[in-house]
């Protein structure tokens, strides 16, 4: 298919040209093997909550995979990702073993966050990703952070910071892209414009029919790209990526895309007609990556239903690992407050004298 | 027929918006979906899009355009959706709607009322399960409530569309819909109740409970227990209001009782706990017999997701109970 | 002078047409008197100030005069302003009685906020002016709210909201302009960049050369304006007031424009080279509507003696009302907190039933 | 040589800037003009545009971005010019900053300082005098110290850059130049002092004042007053550290003493001193031989500007003084 990258503001040059020409056969494959993979992850991940199998939420990504893999599938480790609660693939993506992420979901103690954080909410220290808070927006500036002190600190490292439509509407959303461009920090925006904020129009969050015309305002680059075409994303987001590494400034990235479900497991979605869900459906990033690649001769049943059934069985091993994985011992709620020791201030309630 | 603490919510919403035209509301999902919980259900058919309104993600501006409504004339009810999230409103509420009548001389105000949906206990995590009235309990010229019946629910939330301050009105996640605290309740627009007064839920004469919100579900029943076990009488206040404080409904039942615990959801150090105990210390001292026994959460900076560590986390009627056996023997 | 008015992004069209029609002999002149009495009232403050006759601090905006002059001079009374800290002066501009004002610099019970808040930050219920926190930006989101109620009411009254440069950088500035063009509601933000917050360029506060594209990300028209030139201020606040009454929605409004002073009078400004301080004297919009008016035989040096020896007299006037005024008494530390009364509660420390 | 508190403040910045190249500094008018009350003047001089940044007017930008640059591996010092300002930053300082470690299960950190001017009795009005501790100490997860001496100033600087939790520091602007509490500092990297225990300043056996910040000062001059009018010995702790709090050493105090003063220049609901007051009720009941007295502001939304009111506002000498002998006659 073709790749339809819609510029209005700061015109993404080259793109086709630098882009394209990195995309070989492998590359395309990769995109999509990796798309085909956050989807078997999340589709799963939806059962066992269906199931019970864990408690508290779940924020699936489904119909947007090629926004997050387009974006994030060349990153480096030292790269920071800066997710939202609806980025757990994102985690995969970077490198993130299935092991921790199924803990994650679990809140097991092999969980990175020992228990602590909401399902789908998943960072990874070693892989620079930020654990999330649920407060819409605040892991662009935390981003923004991180991006000034690679700046400080004369290395190419970038962040890569998520959000969706609705962030678009908080002061903070506008206080990390304006700091971000005062300061011309390598950081990239990525703003899934999937049109609804839980049951919120996108036409009530902004007036603007393309997120991508605020970065006018803050001096960089703002595009909008078909958030369902992964080629698309990724030459974009390659671009925007080069952009920051060389010292070129952050970019804003508005992927218009959709999720095929309920903001949360427990959402039925009325509030969108059933014939939007429908269209959309009909531009299953994935199923387009077949059909391109099939043109190319790059795809066969064979090989998907293989990469299937590999990948079911890592599922399955890591789900394993994270129902037999313990949970938290109720004390341990004490644990990691402060860099000193809690448990024994509030269980004897005489102070302690920090080691520190 | 008997109704439960969120359909008074919605209810007694839909009564003031049927009494008086210049009430309306606005918050996140509250429009077109009736509220993530469902307070607001049916309002937006039967009211419109013009007095529901569906903003932006934004607790800033559902804040913030209530107060300038509310100068304008208006009776806006606005929602917070988790308090967890209040903080992008903190200086519209902080800053803006408890100074505005003070830095005006009287000249300007802002009846607003605020509903904020707060309280662990469901697995809520984090980031769904805070208890922050501290931050507003602390700030002179809001007047913030805390209903823990289904009357007040309803009662407290129409007095605060009537006040002529701004009201944050703290309505607990966990209490929305237990069938346990259902009432009848009087329909229509007579109901109002007061928005100052504490009140005494169950009387008693050797110890006396002081709580708010869901907390009261637990101080009642480990009172009971505790009656059943030693035959001693508890009494149980329900602060309704966290602020002004009501002093002394507080300090009547300690000069009866000797005897003062107090149970709070919110961690221990500077919760609304901390000022009761303050205020008798102060004010009560020699009527005191025993310690003033605070059962709190622990001081970590919120409620883990997993099970086990939010049991260790939420106080309950066992750490209640105990506590007031310790009061008892004193 | 010719009028420079400069559209960035939306074209305020026929503004030359509509416009400067309406302006006629008597308006210009009413401009140039009203900026004239502007700068009289403040240099008077600021002298009152040096001689520590008031407590505090002032915040002038001498040589801005032509923005605020020509954005309020012909709002109702209905209307409402929304003013920060440097607007004082629209408080006269909009009829606020000069004895009222001076009593606020002053904190005497007769200021509109009996003597509680800081001196400049005046409001005034009567004619609908918000009475300021010092939250930079905060006015905007509570004008904004103010313009809702005017669409819910069905009313023609429109918000003026004033704010700086560095007003833009806050998240709260953000808010305020979306959810305005998302409701499209009747408000006019003007924006007077006067190229410094405090000791801070506004090249620290954002990337962009002007401030007006930022309207592009909120979708409503954005307008860069010679705030110096009251005559081109008074063409675009005309246009954007008409636009806001009759349902058209927000405009965005950047006035270019300097404060002579530093950022209050306790501040030497040495941040700023005397050579942009001298360049912008030279741009004074009193001397340059002197010209102006003189060319069209509307201005003679002995009108310009009598505009001032009156409002002096009224100044004198107001001042001698302010220092007769009485201060509160300390006990009034506690009135006006809530709508009932809390001196009983805070002095016998038993609580009273409010009544209400 | 004799330093006055704001240079005490200046040169431990310095001091570990040039100890240490992680170090930076981020904050409204912190570059150029050197802060808008001088605390940082000359470190852009010596330090240069990418280690004392100017930031945009934005507070929550200036924290958020300390949380990343520390999470990096940088140990960032911002600045929040009044703390009447900080409300942008709350959702940074309160939900990622006091939450980062926890919600990460220890796996992330944000070693940063925050510098916060704060307090009143300068004429600065509702929006430039506030004291707003208690937001802060009540989230665990932050370190909040107000240093009262100018060795804190500097110690307690020096100690919260090395300190691997975010701090918030609270800086008293009437400090900042007050000759009467200059001195002399040893220089360089070893003076540090430590950031969890609170001091005894002024030791005494009958009564034992609890403050903290600007009000140390009044409350050594009040107990001194009152030692000389009755004989009695007043015990001045000044707590230093906010939160965590050091129960200890008021506990051992009043254990000694038996009576407490709590003075705190907040108003009265929810200052600091009601946890003060109920950790005593609590912990140290028997010890108790008077009411637990509290001098403090009226509850009012601020501090207005003008004088005759805001003197009535303030916490005094004689206000102190009156509590005292209330106190010891008790
Ligand atoms: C500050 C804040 N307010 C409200 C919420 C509750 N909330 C969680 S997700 C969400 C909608 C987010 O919409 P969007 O930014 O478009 O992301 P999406 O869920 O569509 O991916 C809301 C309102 C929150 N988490 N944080
Ligand atoms: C939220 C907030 N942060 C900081 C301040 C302190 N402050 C007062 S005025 C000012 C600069 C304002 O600059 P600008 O918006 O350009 O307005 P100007 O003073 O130039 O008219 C600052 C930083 C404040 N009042 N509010
Ligand atoms: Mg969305
Ligand atoms: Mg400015």
């Amino acid at each position: 298919m073709a790749t339809k990258v819609k510029e209005p503001v700061a015109v993404a040059t080259a793109s086709s040209k630098n882009g394209s020409s990195l995309i070989n056969d492998d590359k395309l494959k990769q995109l999509y093997s990796t798309m085909l993979k956050c989807r078997l992850l999340e589709e799963k991940a939806r059962i066992l909550k269906k199931q019970a199998r864990y408690k508290g939420n779940y924020y699936a990504a489904v119909g947007q995979e090629a926004t997050a893999v387009g974006v994030a599938v060349d990153l480096r480790p030292e790269d920071a990702v800066a997710p939202s609660h609806r980025d757990f693939i994102a985690n995969y993506i970077k490198g993130v073993p299935l092991s921790a992420m199924f803990s994650q979901l679990y809140g097991r103690i092999t969980s990175p966050d020992k228990g602590r954080s909401s399902p789908a909410h998943c960072g990874y220290a070693p892989l620079n990703i930020i654990t999330p808070s649920s407060t819409i927006a605040a892991q662009l500036n935390i981003g923004t952070g991180i991006a000034l002190a690679n700046k400080l600190k004369k290395n190419d490292n970038v962040v890569v910071a998520f959000s969706g439509d609705g962030s678009t509407s908080l002061g903070f959303w506008h206080e990390a892209l304006n700091f971000a461009g005062v300061q011309n920090l390598p950081i990239i925006f990525v703003c899934q414009n999937n049109l609804w904020a839980e049951s919120v129009s996108v036409k009530l969050q902004t007036k603007v029919e393309d997120i991508s015309l605020k970065a006018a305002g803050y001096g960089f680059p703002g595009i909008t790209v078909d958030g369902n075409d992964v080629v698309a994303v990724y030459r974009v987001a390659y671009e925007a990526i080069q952009r920051a590494r060389n010292g070129g400034g952050p970019t804003l990235i508005e992927a218009k895309t959709y999720r095929w479900y309920g903001h949360s497991e427990i959402d039925p979605a009325k509030y969108r007609s059933p014939e939007e869900v429908e269209v959309w459906k009909t531009k299953d990033p994935i199923a387009g990556m077949e059909r391109y690649l099939t043109q190319r001769n790059l795809f066969t049943p064979e090989w998907k239903q293989q990469l299937s059934e590999a990948f079911n069985k890592e599922l399955d091993e890591a789900i394993e690992f994270a129902e037999k994985a313990p949970q938290a011992e109720p004390v341990e709620c004490l644990d990691y407050v402060y860099s000193f020791d809690v448990r024994g201030r509030e269980l004897d309630r005489k102070t302690r004298t920090p080691k520190y | 027929m008997s109704v439960s603490y969120i359909e008074a919510i919605t209810t007694g919403l839909a009564e003031e918006m049927r009494r008086d035209d210049r009430v309306f509301l606005i918050g996140e999902d509250v429009g077109v979906m009736g509220g993530v919980f469902g307070a607001t259900k049916g309002l937006f058919e039967e009211f419109g899009a013009e007095r529901v309104i569906d903003s932006p993600l934004a607790e800033g501006v559902i804040v913030s355009s209530a107060i300038g409504a509310s100068m304008a004339g208006l009776r806006p009810v606005a929602e917070i959706q988790f308090a967890d999230f209040i903080t992008p409103a903190m200086d519209a509420i902080t800053q803006q709607a408890a100074k505005l009548r003070y830095r005006s001389g009287g000249s300007q105000t802002c009846p607003l009322t605020l509903r904020v949906c707060y309280g662990g206990g469901t697995g809520g995590g984090l980031y769904h399960s805070q208890t922050n009235t501290t931050w507003f309990a602390h700030e002179p010229g809001l007047i913030v409530v805390a209903p823990a019946t289904v009357a007040d629910a309803k009662g407290m939330l129409k007095a605060g569309i009537r006040q002529d301050d701004p009201v944050i009105y703290f309505e607990h996640k966990r209490l929305y819909r237990l069938p346990t605290i259902k009432e009848d309740l009087p329909e229509g627009d007579d109901f109002v109740t007061d928005l100052f007064h504490a009140a005494v839920r169950h009387e008693g004469k050797d110890a006396t409970i002081v709580t708010y919100g869901y907390m009261l579900q637990i101080s009642l029943q480990a009172a009971q227990k505790v009656e059943q076990e030693t035959g001693a009488s508890i009494e149980v206040i329900d602060l309704r209001v966290l602020n002004p404080l009501d002093r002394d409904t507080v300090l009547d039942s300690v000069a009866k009782t000797s005897r003062l615990c107090i149970v709070q959801e919110d961690h221990r150090t500077l919760g609304i706990g901390s000022e009761i105990a303050a205020i008798v210390a102060e004010d009560a001292f020699d009527c005191l017999d025993a310690p003033i026994l605070r059962v709190a959460a622990p001081d970590v900076p919120a409620i883990p997701a997993a099970e086990p560590m939010e049991q260790f986390y939420m106080p309950n009627v066992d750490k209640v109970t105990a506590a007031l056996h310790k009061l008892l023997q004193y």
